[in-house]
């Protein structure tokens, strides 16, 4: 009934049309190839790393399925190998917070002793990121209460708004704010509020750390991707954004009909929604913008899969960005760490780390 | 191109020759007249009898009643409510259909009923002489009674009934001479009347100039207003302006219109352009706002006539011509009501004064 | 390569430097010369009272022009002004005859007035139905609904200690009331269209609609602000009007001599129906000429065909010199404009 | 009359498996509507005709209320033909109104005071009106004033100059006596018809050819369309401005005379307010009021409607000024109607254009499946280009006896390769339109299906000539269908003639993604005859792509790249005329099939089956937001980037396909010609040609560039393997 209300609004007045509509990147989140110019750090296909950590000693901790690896120059050794799939780290002291599928929060020291922190349920499945407060304790963030940290694409298609905010104080366990749209990352901002992406909105808001359910003022809102984690460096914070948006899944998420049907009758891997990376094209839909024309596919096609990770500075505006676009393969980035202008990202569609060459390092080698 | 049109305009041409232009005059069918030729009543008739053939006679017969305006018009609201309650109390089926002032609204209404048969006897009120001419004739032929008030038309109908206009404008106009000669005022009129060169202003000024000029008086100008009290105003304020007090009387055709002019004058008096009450406002007919503007010393007298009668009297022609059985358009009759000069002295013990909207 | 001085400005013809004067100077002076004219045929015409009477009658008709104007002035034209004048005009009445307290009866016109002129607006701005017939039919609606719902006596008088007939009797400062009032409404449409910005901005959006579009002006809400100017100003008119006749009848139609009056008045004082030119002196000077002339011919007591006539005559010849003064430019000529 | 070959023309729309309800797209037939050039003034008019029979049915009024009707809608008729031509000449008249009164009271004065003969009343009466006509003509045209107020001005001087004339004759203007022409005029007939519907009848059938078909009619409309323009062209546009309002004050003074006969009215009045009501009818009626556009005949049903409207509160009785409200309303209603209409007519047409169908598709292979006849192989990767960089998306070759390769290129060129090992090429044709499908005829000339233009001839030095491009149009269509415009494939059969697909009647050529999306059966096959004449074999077929005439010369293989399906129609033998299917529910979307040498058929796809564009083609309206609301870039297609070559034999039997795993050289083949033991690959978004080798078992004895029939092609039953 409204499609037919809103054709006779769109008759009387056009400009009363309301239509979904992906906001183009540009400014500061003009296409550039900066992460496929990036160095790469690990040996290809070898892992798919999630999430990442910088230590003091220069090291990279990442957490690759279900065990954590260190790479300290070029060689890379196992810390640990816990119990479920890892997710998100968090830095503590010289070791690292893990959290695990299934288990929860795990604590992994430098030389690898495991010691669980806290196996609430509430913090068990669906981590999607985790940030220390400066008080000590852990403000853990749940995409959702009913789906697994893959279940990102169900939960966007049924508009699935069970995401919440936890606050972990040693056994301790406070459900800070509920309803969110899976919320993906979650950083301090200062010692008064916290910053947390949401998904599904694409919007990423400033929180007061006391009052975590009331959001309070938007750092930035429709973004043209789902953003992520969060790593605060002095000047901003550096997002990363796994899923770009897609123009014709917002389309799919108008037409309930055709999306439960597809969620019933096709395989998750082929469904139309926005994913790490392309594996097979034999059976993957294709855009009328991404046809490989005389042997090459147009680097602004509408994209399934994009590597970005961007910075926003204080007021919100977009300072720089690293994209790999259509063309390219670098896709799905999870995960970043900063640490003394040394920026590093975890390619999880591209299953390998990428350190992209900073501004001034670029104007070097150029 | 050219072929085609020249093609068109031959096979027009030949197809008009052809049919033959046949000139309807209208068909001489006399029509079945509603009356049927038969009279009524016999020479002599039983006292219960009489009631029940009335009532007969009347019984389903239908009449309209086609004013030039009828909703808010007190003259003519008056005539239609006199008729409902007479035709009402007869079982006769009344109908009123109100053009709004609009002359080409009433003949079409005319047109529809005549075309219709929708009527038995049509009583109409002309707005010029000129007008219902066709009309009257198509009623006729159509077998429809036709009875016209307030102005004689070219074309008489069945039955004529309105004001001895001529008559009542001498009247008034000797009342304002006898008033002036009072007053001592100069021999100067002045005249304001409807269009100019309809029937009332026509008469109005015939009966004025009757008495004023065997009288000596003189008419200083004759203003025209399309019956428009903005018209009737403004002509009045001008005259006065500028003949100040070298004139004695206004001669208004129209009550409604006296009215404006009557506030002209009083203004113009509290303005001091005039002395006060040294400019007579003399008309014709007097309806219940006329006779508020005398009570409140606007206006001076006015030749008051029957309203109240004009309507009656067309209810008793309508079951004349109804009864008597004669077919339409056989007789032709004109008659007059009783109209009285009337003033401050005498408004209230006047009956025909002051006439109401009901 | 030198900068070509441009010395000699070119040479204006008679015409153009005629057209460069302003039209309101150019229409007092014919007026002066009817007056002239007049005073000489006819006696009388000159004399205090009747000139009061002369600008009495005409400051109705005055003030329904200058709505008029600023509504053209916006390359708009506003047909509805007589309905509005003289349906709210009767309906007040009658709801004082019915017994509503007379400041109750004004309000509640005025605020059907708003309604009228926002309708128009909204037509004109919003819907773009042509000007011209989207005020034609609202003034006939607003007539014919009045008449129909509202009025049920054919003939309203004004009850003598009314404000309304206060309009037009006694004198400010020695001035006559209506005379002060339509006085008090040129000065202020005077000041809006030459001194805010509203007015500044309705006169270019007359001038050229896109431009002035383009250049951020509120268009739309300005066309509508134009139509409720105009519709309360045709309120004041018919109020007037009532005050200065005292009584009111109801079968008129809406190309009522007012409209005829009002919409010549502002063409002969120079508002062109292209839009974006004219003043409001100038309206004030064809609102003299119109009430001279008037004036004169109910003097001369020409009958009142006789005196369309002669009207027509003057107003063509007008309309003729303003448009031989202001020639319509064969390039940018539109055949839709009216 | 040449005997067609077929009987009659196969409906392929059974194919798509969809109901009868499925075969009318009511979106595009609305737009198809739409487009009509008489859809201008269509809405308008059927909403008063509406209106009109809405108030026959609430009000007494009837059909015998009907001469009543006519006699006024005659009358104010002719004022409302006038009026259109002067609306559509630009300019307004308000005036009409006065001059009906002046030339009513004028005839009548003339009559009745003057006592002028009837001979000299009737022309006389016509005059006046023109020449007050020219009055305004000249102030408008001549003086160049503003038509609004100076017909306004007009209005009320000739209303004060009738009131002025009635005033001075009211005394005689009393006593009409009779007259044979007066009676005739009002109340005469012509052969049963009245007098003033016949003058009506005339007029309107005159000014309507002459405004439509006459060249004083389209300069009316040029004026009243563009001005400055007209007046470029030479059109003298004051004289034309002038000549209507001379029509329309002529109009008038008939108008007038009629009135005046047929009602004999004295007041002055005569005429008051019926310039409004014209002016409501033409409106109502649907003429534009910008100019330029309006009919007639429009302004004809729109003052019958007023009438009826007027008659209708008449027989009520309803209130005296209910009349002018309801008049004021419909005026304003449809002035909105008419201006939204205008605007949005062509905007909605546009928009439901493209108006997708439901086509029901088998259940989809899964091609990643290792161990089927499907599996993903690289047979393809090593096949050695030929033309690299140079050619630009070849959909089609043709290789000769000497080896020489002619193939296509998206610039409208035909490149020729001479020889094998030939890299540079030369550009053999250049056809201006996408040359497509590549065949031989019998005289081994090169036929090329040119998208956009049609089949054409290439001669061997490289001069085209157009074959066909011209096809009868199809009985009920609301567009032209007649065009051959997005010709695909083509083969040539035995006795000569050329069995050419048009993949669309709607889009063109390249367009193709639109067809893909639409999936409706636009498309069909055209049969060429030898002696240039077309018909059209096979009709409503989805996306007809691939054209091959089979090895037995006595029917041809119809693949259809929608339904992913592959027919034969039979065009000899005793099954002639019969579409049987060959294969059916492939994983991909087939394109141009060729003869193999060893008696079988080498398939392409252009593109293959994914889950989710299945799933797409049962949901019709979102496809059709779709293609409304998202940009072209984002449509979801089939998968075009990656597509395989099958081999399969008569029967239907899938022998074997090629894939090129590693996507790098050949991704997408879209037509495949075999030539010496080796295979020529094209690519329609392809910068290569490749040349792959045939192992020795697959060569056969049949030449598959030659017709087969014509050389001693062994039958059917004997070549299968």
């Amino acid at each position: 009934m409204n499609r037919t209300l809103a054709v006779i609004r769109e008759w009387i007045n056009p400009d009363w049309a309301r239509h979904r509509t992906v906001p183009p990147m540009e400014a500061g989140l003009r296409p550039n190839r900066r992460l496929d110019e990036a160095h790469v750090l690990l040996p290809a296909e070898a892992y798919t790393p999630d999430d990442l950590v910088l230590t003091e000693s220069g090291t990279v901790m990442f957490s690759s399925e279900e065990s954590i690896f260190e790479l300290r120059g070029d060689e890379v050794r196992v810390v640990a190998a816990l119990g479920g799939k890892v997710g998100v780290l968090v830095p503590s002291g010289s070791g690292v917070v893990a959290a695990v599928e299934g288990v929860g929060l795990v604590s992994v020291g430098a030389s690898g002793e495991t010691e669980e922190l806290c196996a609430d349920r509430a913090v068990s499945s669906c981590v999607t990121d985790a940030a220390r407060l400066p008080d000590g304790s852990l403000l853990v963030t749940i995409g959702s209460s009913h789906e697994s940290p893959g279940g990102w694409a169900r939960a966007l298609l049924r508009g699935d708004r069970s995401g919440r905010i936890v606050r972990v104080d040693g056994p301790r366990v406070r459900i800070e704010a509920e309803g969110l749209g899976w919320p993906a990352g979650i950083e301090v901002a200062s010692d008064t509020d916290v910053l947390v992406s949401l998904s599904c909105d694409h919007r990423i808001e400033r929180r007061m750390t006391a009052s975590l359910g009331k959001p309070s003022a938007r750092l930035a809102a429709n973004l043209p991707v789902y953003p992520g984690r969060i790593a605060a460096t002095d000047d901003g914070w550096w997002f990363v954004a796994p899923y770009p948006r897609n123009r014709f899944t917002e389309l799919l998420l108008d037409e309930p009909q055709l999306a439960s049907e597809m969620m019933r009758t096709i395989a998750p891997e082929d469904w139309f929604v926005p994913r790490l990376r392309c594996t097979t094209p034999y059976t993957d839909t294709l855009q009328m913008g991404q046809l490989r024309v005389l042997g090459v596919i147009k680097p602004w096609a509408p994209a399934r899969s994009y590597g970005l990770a961007f910075r926003l500075d204080g007021s919100g505006r977009v300072a720089e960005s690293l994209h790999s676009r259509v063309d390219g393969e670098r896709h799905g980035i999870t995960g970043v760490a900063v640490r003394g202008g040394r920026v590093v990202v975890a390619a999880q569609g591209y299953r390998n780390l990428l350190q992209p060459q900073v501004a001034n390092e670029k104007a070097v080698t150029q | 191109m050219k072929k085609k049109l020249t093609a068109l305009l031959t096979a027009a041409a030949t197809a008009m020759t052809l049919a033959g232009c046949t000139v309807d005059r209208g068909g001489s069918s006399a029509g079945g007249g509603a009356g049927g030729g038969k009279q009524t009543f016999g020479r002599n008739v039983q006292l219960f009898d009489a009631h029940k053939k009335t009532h007969e006679a009347m019984k389903g017969k239908r009449i309209a009643f086609v004013p030039i305006l009828y909703k808010g018009y007190n003259l003519t609201l008056n005539w239609g409510s006199t008729m409902e309650r007479a035709f009402g109390n007869l079982g006769a089926d009344f109908r009123v259909y109100d053009p709004n002032f609009d002359t080409d609204k009433m003949v079409k209404i005319i047109n529809d009923l005549v075309a219709r048969r929708a009527v038995d006897v049509l009583i109409l009120h002309n707005p010029d002489v000129g007008v219902l001419t066709k009309q009257i004739d198509a009623a006729e032929r159509a077998g429809i009674h036709t009875v016209v008030v307030n102005m004689v038309s070219s074309r008489l109908g069945d039955a004529f009934i309105g004001v001895d206009s001529v008559h009542a404008a001498e009247d008034i106009t000797r009342r304002a001479v006898q008033d002036c000669e009072k007053r001592g005022a100069p021999k100067r009129m002045a005249i304001i009347d409807g269009p100019g060169n309809d029937a009332a202003s026509l008469m109005w000024s015939k009966g004025v100039h009757h008495v004023l000029d065997p009288a000596g008086y003189e008419v200083v100008t004759t203003a025209h207003t399309q019956w428009q009290n903005a018209l009737a105003q403004q002509a009045a304020a001008s005259i006065t302006q500028q003949q100040k007090n070298n004139i004695c009387a206004y001669m208004v055709a129209y009550d409604l219109n006296a009215i404006a002019v009557g506030d002209a004058v009083a203004d113009a008096a509290e303005r001091g352009v005039i002395r006060p009450d040294s400019i007579g406002v003399y008309t014709m007919a007097a309806d219940t706002r006329w006779c508020d503007a005398l009570r409140a010393g606007k206006v001076t007298a006015s030749a008051a006539y029957d309203v109240q009668g004009v309507g009656e009297a067309a209810v008793v022609t309508a079951q004349q011509l109804v009864q008597g059985g004669a077919p339409a358009g056989s007789t032709h009759t004109v008659a007059y009501v009783s109209h009285t000069v009337v003033d401050r002295s005498n408004v209230d013990d006047t009956t025909i004064a002051c006439y109401k909207g009901r | 390569m030198g900068v070509a001085a441009v010395d000699a400005r070119p040479d204006l013809s008679p015409r153009d430097r005629l057209a460069r004067v302003e039209q309101g100077f150019f229409v007092l002076g014919i007026t002066a010369l009817l007056c002239l004219a007049g005073a000489v045929t006819t006696d009388g015409f000159l004399t205090g009272g009747n000139v009061e009477n002369l600008l009495r009658l005409s400051a109705a008709f005055g003030i329904l022009a200058v709505g008029e104007a600023v509504v053209i002035l916006a390359k708009g034209i506003d047909l509805s002004v007589a309905g509005v004048a003289l349906g709210c005009a009767q309906a007040t009445l009658a709801f004082m005859a019915d017994g509503m307290s007379e400041w109750q009866a004004i309000a509640l016109l005025a605020g059907v007035a708003l309604v009228v002129g926002v309708v128009n607006g909204i037509l004109v701005a919003y819907l773009e139905v042509p000007a011209l017939f989207a005020t034609l039919a609202t003034g006939l609606l607003t007539i014919g609904g009045i008449d129909i719902l509202l009025l049920d006596q054919n003939f309203y008088s004004l009850p003598a200690s009314s404000a309304i007939s206060e309009l037009s009797s006694g004198s400010v400062l020695g001035v006559p009331r209506a005379i002060f009032v339509a006085g008090a409404v040129f000065v202020l449409a005077w000041l809006f269209v030459s001194y805010t910005v509203a007015g500044r901005l309705t006169r270019a959006m007359g001038d050229n609609f896109d431009t002035a579009r383009s250049s951020g002006a509120p268009v739309r809400p300005l066309q509508v602000l134009g139509y409720v100017v105009s519709a309360l100003l045709a309120l004041l008119a018919g109020y007037m009007t009532v005050s200065v006749q005292g009584s009111v009848q109801t079968t008129v139609t809406s190309f009522d001599p007012l409209l005829f009056t009002a919409l010549t008045v502002t063409v002969i004082g120079g508002v062109s129906l292209s839009g974006g030119r004219g003043t409001i002196l100038g309206v004030l000077a064809g609102a003299l000429f119109v009430g001279v002339l008037n004036n004169l011919l109910i003097l001369r007591g020409l009958s009142s065909p006789l005196q369309d006539l002669v009207r027509g005559g003057v107003l063509i010849a007008a309309i003729a010199l303003d448009a031989w003064l202001h020639p319509r430019d064969e390039e940018t000529a539109r055949s839709d404009e009216l | 009359m040449k005997t067609k070959a077929f009987s009659r023309e196969i409906d392929a729309f059974p194919l798509t498996g969809g109901s009868r309800r499925d075969r009318l797209a009511p979106f595009r037939t609305l737009s198809e509507l739409f487009g009509q050039r008489w859809m201008e003034g269509a809405v308008p008019l059927g909403l008063a005709v509406l209106l009109s029979v809405l108030v026959t049915a609430t009000t007494p009024v009837g059909p015998g209320d009907a001469p009543l009707i006519l006699d006024e809608a005659t009358e104010k008729g002719l004022l409302a033909i006038g009026l259109t031509v002067v609306l559509v000449g630009g300019g307004i008249d308000l005036s009409i109104g006065s001059i009906v009164g002046l030339a009513s009271l004028g005839a009548m004065v003339a009559s009745r005071a003057w006592n002028w003969p009837m001979a000299l009343v009737v022309p006389a009466a016509i005059l006046a009106g023109s020449a007050l006509g020219a009055v305004n003509g000249f102030l408008i045209a001549r003086v160049n004033m503003r038509p609004f107020i100076t017909t306004l001005v007009t209005l009320v001087a000739f209303g004060g100059a009738a009131a002025a004339l009635q005033s001075a004759y009211s005394f005689q203007l009393g006593v009409p006596e009779q007259d044979i022409v007066w009676d005739f005029l009002g109340a005469g007939a012509v052969a049963g018809v009245p007098t003033g519907w016949v003058v009506f009848a005339v007029v309107l059938i005159v000014v309507h050819v002459g405004l439509t078909r006459s060249r004083w009619g389209w300069w009316i409309a040029a004026v009243g369309s563009d001005r400055r323009s007209a007046r470029r062209n030479g059109i003298p546009v004051a004289r034309v401005v002038f000549c209507t309002y001379v029509l329309s004050g002529a109009l008038a003074g008939t108008a007038g005379l009629l009135t005046a006969a047929r009602l004999g009215r004295t007041d002055p009045d005569v005429g008051q307010g019926w310039e409004l009501v014209a002016l409501t009818a033409v409106v109502l009626g649907g003429v534009s009021l910008k100019g330029g556009r309006g009919s007639v005949l429009r302004a004809t049903v729109g003052i019958v409607v007023v009438q009826v409207i007027q008659q209708g509160t008449i027989a009520t009785g309803a209130e005296g000024s209910s009349y002018t409200v309801i008049l004021a309303a419909a005026l304003l209603l449809f002035a909105v109607l008419d201006l939204k209409w205008g605007k949005y007519r062509q905007r909605t047409a546009e928009k439901l254009r493209i108006d997708p169908g439901r086509i029901t598709l088998g259940p989809l292979v899964d091609v990643t499946e290792p161990g089927t006849v499907w599996t993903v192989n690289d047979r393809l990767t090593d096949a050695s280009p030929i033309g690299l960089g140079k050619i630009e998306g070849a959909e089609d070759c043709a290789v000769d006896r000497e080896g020489n390769m002619y193939c296509g290129d998206r610039r409208g060129w035909v490149w020729r390769f001479a020889g094998p090992d030939d890299t540079e090429g030369e550009i053999f044709a250049r056809t201006g339109g996408l040359p497509l499908g590549h065949a031989w005829d019998h005289e081994r000339r090169l036929l090329v299906a040119v998208g956009g233009m049609g089949v054409y001839r290439i001669h061997a030095d490289g001069e085209p000539e157009l074959v066909a491009d011209k096809v009868r149009r199809s009985p009920f269509s609301l567009h032209d269908d007649s065009g051959l415009r997005a010709v695909d494939d083509l083969d040539v059969t035995p006795d000569g003639a050329i069995f050419v697909s048009d993949f669309s009647t709607r889009t063109n050529a390249a367009e193709y993604m639109v067809e893909l999306v639409e999936s409706r059966p636009n498309g069909r096959v055209v049969r060429v005859d030898p002696d240039g004449s077309t018909e059209v074999v096979i009709s409503h077929h989805v996306f007809p792509n691939g054209i091959c005439t089979a090895h037995d010369g006595r029917s041809i293989l119809v693949a259809s790249t929608g339904l992913c399906r592959v027919d034969r129609l039979w065009i000899a033998g005793p099954k002639q005329g019969q579409l049987e299917p060959v294969l059916e529910n492939l994983p991909g979307h087939p394109d141009n099939i060729n003869r193999s040498s060893d008696g079988n058929y080498w398939l392409p796809f252009v593109s293959m089956r994914t889950p989710m564009s299945d799933l797409l083609t049962k949901y019709p309206a979102v496809r059709r937001r779709m293609t409304q609301e998202v940009p072209l870039d984002s449509w979801v297609v089939p998968q075009l980037n990656v597509s395989c070559v099958m081999k399969f034999n008569d029967r239907g039997e899938v022998l074997g396909v090629m894939w090129d795993a590693t996507l790098r050289n050949h991704p997408m083949v879209t037509a495949v010609k075999e030539h010496a033991g080796h295979l020529y690959l094209c690519g329609v978004s392809n910068n290569r040609v490749g040349r792959l080798r045939l192992e020795s078992d697959e060569v056969g004895p049949i030449d598959p560039a030659s017709v087969p029939g014509t050389t001693t092609a062994p039958s059917l039953a004997v070549v299968d393997r």
